[in-house]
């Protein structure tokens, strides 16, 4: 990555001249759109931007961005990301993945990722289904879902995107959805901008296999009273007069109340910087699906030495101590012994 | 010698004798055996180094349990290193040891059975007790009950010995006896008239953090060499003379050190920086912890939550323009293969490096084996050709860690290199090579569009290839207009955009492939060793098994028959001539650890009918037993 | 008929007509064509059915793209369907379509060229507005350039006059236009004389929930028969009158779904419950679904978090006693390699299926390929022979996943199943099976000591093998007395102690491989099909490639050409007499969807010179290549 | 399992003849003895009961079980006994794993079998170490470790075992440690009393490569100070006279205080059946590693469907509706036609 200026660039400037090929009305458009227009504000290069993809129809938006691009294999993204990132820390490495992709074959590599900090920005589309084996239920499923590979309802707990990243260990966690490009467009910017692993869960839209399972708190008219924005700083509130917040109870962690019964002063001030993530747990804990007021927003956001950057460091004392490597003297570290 | 006369007025003895006159042999095989706790690798090694820095060609075979320690006195806790010198070119490490050198029942029970008519066994009569016996599995003590009567045996109570040597120092007794191995390698230095002032200078070195074990090491080892010196158990020391070796500066080295060494030599050679992304397994793990230590040559290692993420992030180093590499073993093998699949399919360069160990499953992990080949040219999903590599001795690992880097860059391909456990630990001398004599392996990557569109808009086409070498263009991250992407889904020649056209698909399959065969025009032919104008029957080799081939070859031909030997290094695709060559002798024997994984190969591509002698054992063919195979083979087929 | 009966005084025509006299015709092949959204697969897929119902022959083809649904009217997002009916028995989906309906311009030029000569087109040419033209890359309207004089065309307005049909039941126009699928279904429907009230009935189960729907279907799948009826376009209808198959109950299966009721039947067979654990991948998904509903069977099926839980929890689910299955494709099976080869190591009964598509890597993922076999074959690390089998045919998927639970649960042992795409989806009638006469595979387990130790103690030794089959002894968890521990590790001949013994480790491989290599003696030998006593060629065939090599070998038979063909279902072992029949005949040809898996293995065992003829497009192979082919060979030896 | 009579056991009924191979000296030698001290007072039968590990010292441990047991492959023997326990619900299926085993190679396994609360109990050895393979760092040795694949130090932060399951959905997460026989047979029991997936995470010494690893909380002498004994219904108190204590502040999380100082009141009481995680994330955050007070016992045990109950509820509803199944009219099942 050179020095000089960094041209100004536009929506257009970040988009292939490849075709999207995702289903008319997939909330996969809306978040393409979202990325293509921060990336011109990010003051970066496109030939410093790498998209790392698995499979799955979120894992084919690389395609579509006019930076470089892997599009690789089920559930790997996060691991392949991760050495391109140690190898060329001056790249801006982000990772597109599904809710399956992610959490069904990929956790491991997620939850290793995030523990190492290194420095990627991890896009998450979380649509509670798989979309591109056409509609089995995924790790995200609300339990007792009907699919085609639980016809008589799943019986399984969904994972918790955002909990399990914070048990992970996570530097950085957020939660946005593709209703609200704004929102969509900060948080990402956010998630850039975090030194280390980041992790955004974006809930979208598959509105071929599993239409309208976030309506019910992302949809306009509901939006006010089911989402609870997170704003560092401030104390948590919502509803359209900002009437509902949120309390911590010591004996059983995040409650709603209605903010006159307790008083605005009760309320929790949101602090994503706390060291201890016992408390962004417990907001992650608050809606127990998509029906329930849920936070939306940057969960934490501390910071913690970057995986990549000890690396570099490690490489730099080593050749401060020792000089550059010389393979002559290498291949003579051993004892050695003349023959005439 | 400096080393007997520290040991004048030691306690072992109180009467002083002359160096007694050395025998001369040309060759020995050593074998020291005793519990995994008893530090017989740590002494095979230094007797090793001090017979190379003598000047004997060698060669070593380590030989230890799974477990990391099993119970004392087990037969499962038996660790056994064993070290063969000679005064000539030697390439194996020995078929049946002429000494054992045995601390304790287990010890000799389990290794008795390996040694040379007449061979000398020294036992450390102190572990003889009834518990240890019982332990052993003896139901007598074999020293009374006439087993041992076909060996030469020495009893020596090292134990109690080595107790009255270092006790003056004010050591625990218990902390007296850990150093009884160095007793016994004292006492074998001075059986082999191996200089001891090195060693001591050594154990100083190994020990520099702790001084007190530093001089109880010491102390034991010089009363070991005493006690041969002077007790009159010992007829007189032996003397190997050194080996007349081509002149050079030497180093004895283990595959898994040359490996690593030649990915570094591969790194500065290409000036691609070395990545390893890897996932600890035995007999793999060493070149994990050798290329860590390597930093301040701008080595990047990943010890991975798993192997798939070590090929995973090795390949998206590859992608950034680092030397991607990963090592691992047969378990670990078969994860990959999925994204050995990918870069297949991404055309980028990567290194995987097999370590073979027995199989199948968990198998045999500290012993070797061949079992891994067809794996590596079929164990993936679809048609996804990949070169394949093999080493075929210790030191050979560092030139064919430089020549896969070499057919990685050049061709952007992944490439499997087969080594294996005994490769891996055994140790040879090793003539090192002029650095600035290696080959360059310098990259040159794409900074310009390479294609105009219809519409005239210049373009970079990712899969746009030389023609001769069929290579695709490769663009890093970071170069200016050259964006594009790339992914598992077939993709249309040149452009790489997706493609699910039918005729592209076959057009990509074969390119593929064509792209890897030709390699073959890069390579060296075959060259045959042995009667290459007459001979009766081939011996085709890969791999480890080359030094008990050459040896076995040898003999056979020194009685009198005609053979000739072929050694394969590149197994993917095979040398131009090699058919040629299969085809000129009347008879073709193949020689494997496996059940014969090779001879497959050469039945299908060239019609031949090779003969596979396989073996299975988890231990390297010895020459004798390749010596008699070979012969037989003559006469079933006169 | 009923269907025009309702369509009197329909919108569509003020006149009316009878039916007129149909031509009679002994087979046609229809492809329908659109978007991915117009519902292709769903009315090729009942015009199938009808014609199952009329007593034809019949084979299908469906062929859809990866994405679920690219942009309305690209070439990208054209779904097709091809169905061959016939009067007489056939054996594939047919070459080239008599018959091409194309809903949109991209459906029509991305079709277009495979159509027979004289093909008739139909045409919705409401779709064909200069947009849509456009986006399907036409330059020039297709029907005004004379590019189409070749074939007759029919332009039929389906959208709007299904819009016309349906507006009258007060459905939108957008839904409205939604039934034009059931326009043209009709349209083809009175085109080949299909009965159409099974059709009517059906539309009412299957929208039974959304009633409208089915209406406006059903008033279009009339509109469309009445307007073939009594517009003037169409000469005439065309009559293919049933085939004259064995007598017996039918009915339409596609290679999924008989897999699924094979393995549920070898559940019923063996009284061993039926446990699927799978991870979603197509084209092998379909199986997990229909295992999923049969749960009142015992069924458990576990959609894993990936490939590895998959079939680790099927082999859990085997040492409990269950019958273990795991279904993947390519990319599922790379992952699985690992596991297979504990598997081998446990000898335990075990299913892999492998539904093979384009690869390498992600590559096609709808399309069709035989890629996987040397990975069937040679995908694991170490000595890990497995039996492997391949279905020839979609029905004969039910017998093939039978026979592989025989052999699992016989010789205790994982086994692969090969089946692709092709079979997958494609379909054809199947006459159903005697329930009773299927094979019974009950299991006996050990429930009693099996041996007695050195202290006279009796004791289990689950590597205590029947003489004969080499089988190990099974004892299931929760059978008192028997306790016992398996693992990866070499184990002890019988005890299954671990052991690193080295002739232990040698019996051990060799007996695994043994055991398998065994199987052969209890497979049916090949059965040569064609000129057996005479053939210049034998052409050596497995899995799904059967129907075209079928097809191939009766016209050149036909041509005057004396041919033979083998059909391998078993892949490994091979049959016992294979060897003998390869070497009967002059030439040995290996048709394959690969760069030649099979006739690598043919050339490797028997030495015999199997010419390979491979196509790698992601498509079946056609009967007429396949003639040409065998023809050419013919010449170029003879 | 047939229903007469358990019959009486000892230690010596459940240990196989099998020699034990660890290194003398082993954390795993007191587990082994705890395990099948245990086993005899738990009421099942050998024959029920299989031990499924992977690889590793601690997966060795099936060997010394006179019991089933399956020694499978590094990280698979969550998935492997998952099977198990769904195809034979009448069996005790027990889990043996190391740090990596569970949450290197194994972590995603792991998070599944807690997240699908499978009936089975996983013993997570937890040593800060590969042992097998001679000594390399794991997911949870402490940042900054020395060892033979990290010369310069490890870079990456430790997973907290504790916290990644009560990310992961798990219903029944403990801990103990190597030292206290009397707490290892306590825990593990209440694990195998849970009906569903139970995580019980030990701490192990490894004397030949981490040797010493936790004997700053668990040593004798340090113990009373250094461990939080969590138990149900009772203020957290420790220290020799109970004279230390936990609250929870709302705005940091769990926190260690004099109880002279805040009161007897004031301290958190412990309650395993809180459905809201967050508290007990909250105490599994209370210690950063085995050096400052930790707290030992039952973190969380609520109760949540077993997945195998659904497994078999569908199983019997599906034949309650539709008879049980017949494979002649399953074949029927799709439209069919005669041919005469
Ligand atoms: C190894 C492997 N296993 C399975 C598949 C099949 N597959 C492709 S995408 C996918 C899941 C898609 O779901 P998700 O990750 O949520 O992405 P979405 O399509 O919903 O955006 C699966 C199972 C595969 N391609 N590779
Ligand atoms: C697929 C595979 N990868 C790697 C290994 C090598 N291996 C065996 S055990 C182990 C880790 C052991 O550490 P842990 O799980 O903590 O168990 P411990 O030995 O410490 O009890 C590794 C990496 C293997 N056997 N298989
Ligand atoms: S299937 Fe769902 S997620 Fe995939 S492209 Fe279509 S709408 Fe989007
Ligand atoms: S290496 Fe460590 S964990 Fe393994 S047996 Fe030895 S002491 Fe125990
Ligand atoms: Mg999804
Ligand atoms: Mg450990």
């Amino acid at each position: 990555m050179t020095d000089t200026l960094i041209p100004v660039t536009t929506r257009k400037d970040w988009s292939s001249d490849q075709e999207v090929r995702w289903c008319p009305g997939c909330g996969d458009y809306s978040i393409l759109a979202a990325v293509q227009l921060l990336m011109p504000e990010l003051g970066i290069r496109r030939e410093d931007t790498v998209f790392v993809s698995g499979i799955g129809c979120a894992a084919r938006m690389p395609y579509y961005m006019n930076t470089y691009g892997m599009h690789t294999i089920h559930g790997r993204a996060p691991a392949i990301a991760t050495g391109l990132a140690l190898a060329r820390p001056d790249l801006h490495v982000f990772v597109v993945s599904g809710d399956g992709d992610a959490l069904s074959i990929g956790g491991n590599h997620l939850i290793h990722a995030l523990r190492r900090n290194v420095n990627i920005t991890i896009l998450l589309f979380n649509n509670q289904i798989y979309g591109l084996t056409k509609g089995q239920y995924s790790p995200t499923s609300e339990t007792g879902k009907v699919t085609k590979s639980t016809p008589f309802g799943s019986l399984d707990t969904p994972f918790n995107p955002v909990s399990v990243a914070i048990g992970a260990e996570a530097t950085f966690v957020a939660r946005t959805h593709d209703m609200d490009r704004r929102h969509m467009m900060e948080t990402i910017r956010r998630a850039y901008e975090h030194r280390g692993a980041s992790l955004v869960e974006i809930y979208q839209n598959c509105n071929v296999f599993n239409d309208g399972a976030f309506e019910g708190i992302t949809g306009k008219q509901v939006r006010d009273d089911m989402l609870i924005p997170l704003r560092h700083g401030e104390p948590l509130r919502f509803g359209a007069q900002g009437e509902r917040g949120v309390v911590i109870d010591p004996q059983r962690g995040a409650c709603l109340v209605d903010v006159a019964d307790v008083g605005e002063g009760a309320l929790l001030v949101h602090d994503e910087t706390r060291d201890d993530p016992s408390v962004a747990f417990m907001l992650s804990r608050l809606a127990r699906g998509p029906f329930e007021p849920t936070p939306v927003g940057v969960f934490r956001d501390v910071v913690r030495p970057d995986y990549g950057d000890g690396v570099e460091r490690q490489i730099a004392g080593a050749r401060r101590d020792r000089g550059p490597g010389d393979l002559a003297s290498l291949l003579r570290s051993g004892s050695t012994w003349e023959v005439g | 010698m400096s080393g007997t006369g520290h040991v004048e007025g030691d306690a072992v003895t109180d009467t002083t004798h002359r160096p007694r006159a050395a025998e001369v042999v040309d060759r020995v095989i050593i074998r020291f055996a005793g519990d995994s706790g008893d530090g017989m690798q740590l002494t095979g090694d230094r007797f090793t180094t001090s017979s190379a820095l003598h000047g004997n060609d060698l060669a070593t075979l380590p030989d230890f349990p799974a477990e990391i320690r099993a119970p004392a006195g087990t037969l499962a806790g038996v660790s056994a290193f064993q070290v063969h010198i000679s005064d000539h070119e030697i390439t194996t490490p020995g078929d049946a040891p002429n000494v054992l050198v045995a601390m304790n029942p287990a010890a000799l029970r389990s290794q008795v059975g390996r040694l040379a008519t007449g061979a000398t066994i020294v036992i450390n009569t102190d572990a003889f007790d009834d518990r240890s016996l019982a332990k052993a599995g003896y139901a007598r003590d074999p020293r009374g009950d006439g087993s041992l009567d076909a060996y030469t045996v020495y009893e020596v109570p090292m134990t109690s010995l080595t107790r009255g040597a270092v006790e003056p120092l004010g050591v625990k007794p218990r902390d007296a006896e850990r150093s009884k191995n160095f007793f016994a390698l004292g006492l074998i230095s001075w059986m082999y008239t191996r200089p001891v002032a090195p060693t001591l200078e050594w154990i100083q070195r190994r020990f520099v953090a702790r001084p007190a074990v530093a001089e109880a090491n010491a102390v034991a080892f010089k009363a070991g060499h005493a006690f041969g010196e002077t007790a009159e158990l010992f007829a007189h020391p032996v003397e190997v003379q050194p080996a007349s070796l081509p002149p050079g500066t030497y180093t004895n080295i283990n595959g898994n050190t040359a490996l690593a060494w030649g990915l570094v030599a591969a790194s500065q050679l290409s000036g691609r920086p070395l990545f390893l992304g890897s996932y600890p397994i035995t007999p793999a793990s060493d070149i994990l912890h050798e290329l860590s230590k390597h930093k301040n040559f701008g080595v990047r290692t990943l010890q991975a939550e798993d192997e798939i993420a070590g090929i995973g992030a090795a390949l998206g180093a590859a992608y950034g323009g680092n030397l991607g590499v990963t090592t691992t073993s047969g378990p670990g093998m078969a994860l990959k293969a999925e994204t050995m699949g990918l870069a297949v399919n991404l055309e980028l360069p990567l290194l995987i490096i097999d370590i073979q160990r027995g199989g199948p499953s968990t198998g045999l992990p500290t012993k070797t084996e061949q079992a891994d080949l067809l794996m590596a040219l079929y164990g993936r999903h679809g048609e996804a050709p990949m070169p394949v590599l093999a080493a075929r001795s210790p030191s050979h690992c560092f030139e064919v860690a430089i020549e896969a880097a070499r057919i990685a860059l050049t061709w952007r391909t992944p490439v499997i290199v087969l080594s294996d456990g005994y490769l891996a630990n055994g140790t040879e001398p090793w003539r090192l090579p002029d650095v600035d004599a290696l080959p360059d392996l310098s990259v040159t990557f794409a900074t310009e569009p390479n294609h105009v569109g219809d519409d005239g808009e210049p373009s970079f086409w990712p899969y746009r290839r030389d023609p001769e070498t069929l290579a695709r263009d490769w663009a890093l991250p970071g170069t200016p207009g050259l964006m594009h992407r790339i992914g598992g889904l077939e993709k249309e020649d040149g452009s790489g955009n997706i493609s699910y056209d039918p005729a592209n698909h076959e057009l990509m399959v074969r390119l593929r492939a064509r792209k890897v065969a030709g390699i073959a025009a890069a390579i060296p032919p075959v060259e045959v060793q042995g009667d290459v104008d007459d001979a009766d029957l081939l011996v085709v080799g890969w791999g480890s098994t080359w030094g008990a081939i050459d040896g076995a070859v040898d003999r056979v031909r020194r009685g009198g028959h005609r053979v000739a030997h072929v050694h394969l290094t590149h197994l993917n695709p095979f040398p131009a001539n090699l058919g040629e060559v299969l085809h000129r002798y009347p008879r073709v024997m193949v020689p494997e650890l496996n059940l014969g994984q090779l001879s497959h190969q050469l039945r299908a591509e060239y019609l031949v009918d090779a003969r596979s002698v396989s073996r299975v054992r988890g231990l390297p063919f010895t020459a004798s037993e390749l010596e008699q195979a070979i012969i037989d083979h003559l006469k079933d087929n006169a």
